[in-house]
């Protein structure tokens, strides 16, 4: 058997943990502040293997006259039912427009005006048309400019399959993470000043998601084991429209370019939820452009009154782009037409396309500032897995891309001031890589005699995260949650590993993936038990009003070793835009006049 | 540049050779290999053939024809050494064989077209 | 890789399957390859032959006949009948390769490869009609 | 007993064992599952060492290639009832050495596609504050479709040329040196050139033509090495004829 902790430690300026969008965007700031400084992306995948990858709508950014940076923060702080900070939202859509047209420089092509120009398109949520995109696979494009730009930097290493276990925290400061190299199986400290977490975010903890098998939420369980609090971790975003059995995506951008949403009955039901009255073509803020918090619950109400249809796998609605034609859905939205032939052997052009609300994104995430800094010094956080906070209770269809943009740029400076430092290497650092290589022989690759089988246990877990934690919540489910989450837990101490081998065990990871759903599944409903109150994507059926008395607060989720995690609030930076109506489909009295 | 390939000038030889090939071989293959053999059709007599040959045009089509054919098939004849049979590494004995064959060819070529009565 | 991938210095025991000799001969595409690589060998041996009628041509009247002659031998006949398929193959594969090589474009947008193979087909059938044209005149 | 179908999986333990073998398994048949699917029943309630990488399940991340019934897949988008009644058979992708079971070792290919500068190379390095580079949607349209590549690797399994010389730099990295050399905001042909003018770039390609036959996402990275041949062939008469003028 190959000796598998190496005595030597690699040692980096920044490390960052994920290699999609915002990580690559973080590692090219680091190259930039300081090209001397040596950073590591290490990812569990290959970077362009990431989740970004699967994005498709667009990402907003103010760039056409008639729009204004405060009609994009009122859009993006009232779509987020006022739960977003207000500082970090206005600092966002301030560097928005920067970062897309750097990305514009470094090659991602986006779709474009006649004249040249990048083109716009309307998106739910948001009063003007300023989501750019590339056709309808933005987040591939994006995801690929920016890793082929990253090919560029000299001082970027890459650990390519290299999936981390643990962050090394001694003397109150990060200073490295324990990882895997699939490869070979060997398990390796790799040190560094500063470390980034962007490994996205986390909708594996639910059955029905259009995330992808990697998101597991790893950088959150990694924080949240080292003692960082976790933000906000009840608001989960249901997107309305996925396929019924895969949860593949069908982008709201097929509603932005006019697509309607039909009940049972062919009848457009969105208009019996005060999302405004149906028009022929679509009109911004209304109907099928909501937000998607909205849309995902008026499926719901549809459910109860028996007025959805019903299919092998669950209840489900129409989207209906037939009236669009075949041109506008070739150019505009040819990866929708592709999904829907090739999974659901429809065609959007003449059919209508089966859609259910499926996990899509999570607001919450690792706490931190609007430099991307975690309160664990020397760990930052950007991306999906942060929350910084501009998505507040629910975000917009968009802005996330441009997020990671944004705040990866911004934790990547951040972190490189910090590793600029300087700071020594703590002593104990090298005895807590050996214990931790210990602990996943002891728990993983040694053990014999597991009882439970990684697949029941995840299975368990989704089918109670989705009953008790999805779109309506009630305080007598979620207790049951905190009982079966914490039951799973316990029980994944038994969990049987077959597979004893060094070389790219997928047994292994899996098992490990599961161990930190399992610590987001105990976040989210810790958080949304606490939070008595209905706002945005967090809607309590016994406790359906806003409470922004009690509740204009972010929660701060905190690990307990053997206890039950401590939740705590603090208070949403107002600037601004005080609290007021969401209001869709109708004027509003005290928005900012456009 | 450095490491300066001669593979363009090759493949622009291989290239048009194939052209050349494409639209004059079939029709003469079909001709004189089966039509005139076979009593299909009835060939030019000596004195036609030799007045249409002896034309400056013709004498320069006929001789653009055999060069790049020949080095059309070199080329691809190389490759298809190296791919079909795995023996790149008798490298130096193929391309003499194959692009040596082709120069021979195409002043063969040469030499008949001038000294063409 | 360089300097800026940190890859493992334990090398896993990794299996390599080789290329098997006959590969072209397992699937019909790469086996069709390999015949329009060969065709190649059939453009070659009617340049032989085209040589060879020069050098007739050159001969005399006789040497010529004696060409003629030597055409009609059942063998070569049979040779050249496949010579033909091949070097027809050869130019439908060459004609059909055109679109590839070239992006043709119109008002920005690409045309379909079969326009822009079309002019190679009808450029074809006009030098063929030129070529027994010019050889079948009358006098 | 609902029906079921037969999956033979190439399983490669190199801790193990000196080559692969193939292990059947016996997995329901369900019109809706991909070959994907199949696998993930058999790691869930059979086999929960067998390995293999996916991710998006879409068809866009391009992790899950290997080689089923003998031809290169994406297995998130091949269908079971394709194969109906069965047996199908998975294999890892060709021409790449397999680190175990269905997983191949690629850092070659991640070395090739940084080898053609896939990125926007600029004389002038204008700031973003002075707005975008103009693209109409015509050069847009140059290049889009050489953008859409997703690394999936199927083109080389199925590249014999690749399979016969692992120097080939090979289809999706040329594909991709096109992408960024008909981007009208890119300066950087020439630096790619140079590259790709060696004799394991371009000259390899014999033009079998199944990259373009096998890409699931039609990207046509033949065409691409084809239309750089000729570009190639350019620069070289150019530079041969006027030597003075180069660059």
């Amino acid at each position: 058997m190959i000796d598998s902790l190496s005595t030597e430690m690699p040692s980096h300026d920044v490390l960052l943990v994920g290699g999609g969008g915002a990580g690559l965007r973080a590692a090219i700031a680091v190259s930039e502040v300081d090209p001397d400084l040596s950073v590591a992306v290490v990812s569990k995948v290959y970077p362009m293997r990431s989740h970004t990858v699967s994005a498709e709508g667009g990402s907003a950014a103010v760039i056409k006259e008639g729009d204004s940076l405060d009609e994009h923060a009122y859009d993006t702080i009232s779509g987020g039912d006022w739960m977003c900070d207000q500082d970090a939202v206005e600092l966002f859509v301030n560097e928005a427009p920067r970062e897309m047209l750097q990305l514009e420089h470094w090659g991602c092509p986006w779709s474009r005006e006649p004249d040249g120009r990048v083109a716009v398109r309307p998106f739910g949520g948001m009063k003007k048309e300023r989501t750019w995109y590339a056709a309808d696979k933005t987040g591939f494009h994006m995801l690929h400019a920016l890793f082929q730009t990253s090919l560029k930097y000299r001082s970027i290493a890459r650990y390519d399959e290299w999936f981390v276990t643990r962050l090394l925290v001694e003397d109150g400061r990060v200073q490295g993470v324990v990882a895997i190299e699939l490869m070979t199986g060997r398990i390796q400290a790799i040190t560094a000043k500063s470390v980034i977490l962007c490994t996205g975010g986390c909708g594996k903890v639910f059955p029905f998601t259009t995330n992808a098998n990697i998101k597991n939420g790893d950088g959150m369980s990694l924080a949240y084991r080292a003692g960082v609090p976790l933000k906000d971790m009840e608001f989960v975003q249901y997107h309305p429209t996925g396929l019924p059995f895969t949860g593949i995506l069908i982008t709201e951008a097929s509603r932005a370019e006019g697509g309607f949403l039909l009940n049972k009955d062919g009848y457009r039901y969105l208009q019996d939820y005060d999302l405004g009255t149906p028009q022929p073509k679509p009109v911004l803020r209304s109907m099928e452009l909501g937000p998607r918090d909205r849309l995902s619950q008026a499926f719901m109400k549809e459910l109860d009154k028996g007025r959805t249809l019903e299919g092998p796998y669950g209840p489900y609605v129409h989207l209906d782009l037939t009236h669009l034609g075949r041109k506008i859905i070739d150019t505009k939205l040819p990866f929708v037409r592709e999904l829907c032939l090739k999974y659901e052997n429809i065609d959007p052009v003449s059919q209508l396309i089966p859609v259910r609300p499926v996990v899509h994104y999570m607001m919450g995430g690792v706490h931190t500032d609007i430099r991307g800094a975690t309160p664990l010094d020397g760990l930052f956080a950007a991306g999906e897995v942060a929350c910084v906070s501009i998505n507040g209770a629910n975000r917009l269809g968009s802005n996330s891309l441009t997020e990671l943009l944004v705040f990866g740029a911004r934790a990547g400076q951040a972190a490189a001031e910090h590793a600029l430092q300087d700071k020594p290497l703590s002593t104990g650092i090298e005895a807590q890589a050996a214990d931790e290589k210990k602990r996943l022989e002891r728990e993983f690759l040694h053990k014999t005699g597991g009882t439970e089988s990684i697949a029941d246990l995840r299975r368990e877990m989704q089918a109670t995260m989705e009953k008790s934690a999805g779109i309506y919540r009630t305080g007598a489910l979620l207790e049951e949650a905190q009982a079966s989450v914490a039951e799973l837990k316990e029980r994944f101490g038994r969990v049987a590993i077959q597979d004893h081998s060094h070389t790219f065990n997928t047994e292994l990871t899996a098992a490990l993936e599961l161990s930190y759903m399992l610590d987001v599944a105990e976040a989210v409903v810790e958080c949304a038990l606490h939070r008595t109150e209905s706002r945005g994507a967090h809607q309590r059926i016994d406790f359906p009003q806003r409470d922004d008395e009690r509740f204009l607060a972010h929660s701060l989720v905190s690990h307990r070793p053997g206890d039950r995690p401590k939740v705590e609030y603090l208070p949403v930076t107002i600037t601004r835009w005080p609290p007021g109506e969401r209001v869709y489909g109708r004027p509003a009295t005290d928005a900012p006049r456009g | 540049m450095a490491n300066r390939s001669n593979e363009p000038l090759l493949w622009a030889l291989f290239s048009g050779g194939g052209v050349a090939a494409a639209f004059l071989i079939p029709v003469l293959l079909f001709l004189y290999g089966l039509a005139f053999p076979l009593g299909w059709l009835q060939p030019p007599d000596y004195e036609r053939t030799l007045g249409l040959v002896q034309h400056p045009l013709t004498r320069l089509v006929l001789f653009m024809l055999c060069f790049l054919s020949l080095f059309h098939w070199a080329h691809r004849f190389r490759f298809t050494l190296y791919d079909g049979l795995q023996i790149k590494h008798l490298n130096p004995v193929i391309n003499l064989f194959c692009y040596g064959g082709a120069v021979t060819g195409t002043v063969a070529a040469a030499y008949l077209l001038w000294t063409l009565p | 890789m360089k300097p800026s991938t940190a890859y493992s210095q334990y090398h896993p025991k990794w299996y390599r399957t080789r290329v098997s000799t006959l590969w072209w001969s397992r699937k019909w595409s790469y086996l069709k390859f390999m015949l329009r690589e060969l065709s190649s060998v059939f453009v070659a041996s009617y340049i032989v032959i085209l040589l060879l009628q020069l050098h007739a041509l050159g001969g005399g009247p006789e040497a010529y006949l004696e060409f003629q002659q030597w055409l009609k031998d059942p063998l070569l006949v049979i040779l050249n009948g496949i010579g033909f398929l091949f070097v027809l193959f050869h130019a439908v594969t060459w004609f059909n390769l055109t679109p590839k090589a070239m992006a043709v474009r119109l008002r920005g947008k690409r045309l379909p490869d079969v326009l822009v193979a079309a002019p190679n087909y009808a450029a074809w059938l006009a030098v063929s009609a030129l070529i027994v044209f010019l050889l079948m005149r009358q006098g | 007993m609902a029906e079921t179908i037969t999956i033979e999986v190439a399983r490669y333990r190199p801790e193990q064992e000196g080559e692969p073998t193939l292990q059947s398994y016996e997995v329901p048949f369900n019109k809706d599952w991909v070959v994907l699917d199949a696998l993930n029943y058999i790691k869930d309630h059979v086999d929960g060492s067998l390995s293999f990488r996916w991710s998006c399940r879409m068809g866009v991340c391009g992790s899950c290639g290997m080689t089923v019934d003998g031809e290169p897949k994406l297995t998130c988008a091949t269908f079971l009832s394709h194969y109906h009644p069965g047996p199908i058979r998975v294999e890892p992708l060709r021409n790449f050495p397999v680190v175990r079971d269905l997983v191949i070792e690629m850092t070659d290919f991640m070395e090739k596609l940084q080898s053609v500068k896939p990125w926007i190379v600029r004389e002038d390095d204008p700031a973003p504050a002075e707005g975008e580079f103009l693209q109409t949607p015509e050069q847009l349209d140059q290049y889009k479709q050489f953008s859409m590549c997703i690394n999936c690797m199927i083109c080389y399994a199925a590249c014999p040329v690749y399979g016969l010389d692992p120097q080939f730099v090979g289809p999706a990295a040329i594909a991709l040196a096109q992408r960024y050399n008909l981007d009208s905001r890119d300066q950087g042909e020439q630096e790619r050139m140079d590259v790709l003018s060696q004799h394991e770039g371009i000259w390899g390609c014999t033009f079998v033509g199944e990259c373009t036959e096998v890409c699931p996402k039609n990207v046509d990275p033949a065409g691409a090495i084809q239309q750089y041949k000729l570009a190639a062939t350019q620069d070289w008469f150019k530079s041969f004829l006027m030597p003075w003028s180069k660059r």
